[in-house]
């Protein structure tokens, strides 16, 4: 993998762990991940991975006509 | 670096700032924060694809009245120099 | 302009658009941008500006006056 | 800069995001707004200690899923090359 | 202090500044700071750094035997 | 790079991640989310210049704490090395 590919990579990463962290894990009373955060956040990393592709598709198609 | 080379960083560092800033907001905008499925629903879908296109719209004319503040604050500083 | 001054200038684009979108765009019923929505955005960014320039003042003034 | 020298840096900055990221997410998450002490808290030391692990946990596994589906999508790409 | 500390530093410095301002001071009735707000200031940094000491030992230990 | 030349590097970003702090923070204090109007309001403009005073002295008073603490630390580290 290229430096700005695996930069890209990590960027993403940070965000998602943040992110899904952020939006599913809420019960500290024990230090082991539940099935049900567990499950949230499979969910949720996948959610996000296919709204930044279709993302990528809209910002090509609309921003490069728009540029033309 | 060349001038042209210089342009295209830019214009690669702008889009991907655009880019960014987009995928951030619209996310906020279109997904609630509970996942019951991976898949984005179809009111997702919707939703994202209008908070594109508004995005991008909207950040264009921002960028045009940007440039536009920028030209009468030149013009405006000219005579003090 | 010069490089740095480019930089700012996209750093404060990417930063109004995401806040003027984010205070100014909540109906996602169709994909065109309201007259309403609009007209939000244009005083955003104006409001923004001369908040900026304000700042900007105080900033210098006070902060250098407390460095001497 | 070798190939060795720049995977540590990677590492270096993987690190450093992880850490910065679960730095931000346990102090939302475990330290309320107001200040009536400078210590930690017992309440809140129990916590922190939870939500690193957990952050920890968890972001291992999203780096595992995400390596997946790269895989994944650089495997559905090979015939179109 | 070398390059890459004093980066950290003026990174923690900017934000423990927002951090502890943003949660310690709402009231503009005057320009000066009260008592009360540079208390919880005092209180905020401290226990940030606690909190940011305590998560580097967890990260530290966990993160390394994960990696083993 | 000069040892001046660094400094003063430095000193130019200290002053950049001050500014962006203090114009982010006082505009969630004191910019409400809605727009009538793009002049800044008698009320809004009062509550900014106040709100950079308290911002830029709070900081400094923050500052020299974090100097004392490292301070503090670097002197307890000293038997140990």
């Amino acid at each position: 993998m290229e430096k700005k590919q695996m930069q890209d990579f990590l960027q993403l990463y940070s965000k998602l762990s943040i992110r899904c962290f952020s939006d599913c894990v809420n019960d500290f009373s024990t230090r082991t991940i539940t099935d049900k955060e567990s499950a949230c956040t499979t969910l949720c990393v996948e959610k996000f991975i296919k709204m930044s592709q279709r993302m990528s598709q809209r910002f090509a198609e609309q921003h490069m006509i728009n540029q033309q | 670096m060349s001038q042209n080379a210089l342009m295209a960083e830019q214009e690669m560092e702008a889009m991907t700032l655009l880019f960014n800033g987009m995928v951030d907001t619209c996310y906020k905008k279109c997904i609630p924060g509970h996942y019951r499925e991976g898949d984005l629903t179809k009111g997702e879908a919707v939703c994202l694809d209008r908070c594109a296109a508004k995005y991008i719209d909207l950040s264009e004319k921002i960028g045009r009245q940007m440039t536009e503040i920028q030209n009468t604050l030149a013009a405006s500083q000219m005579p003090s120099q």
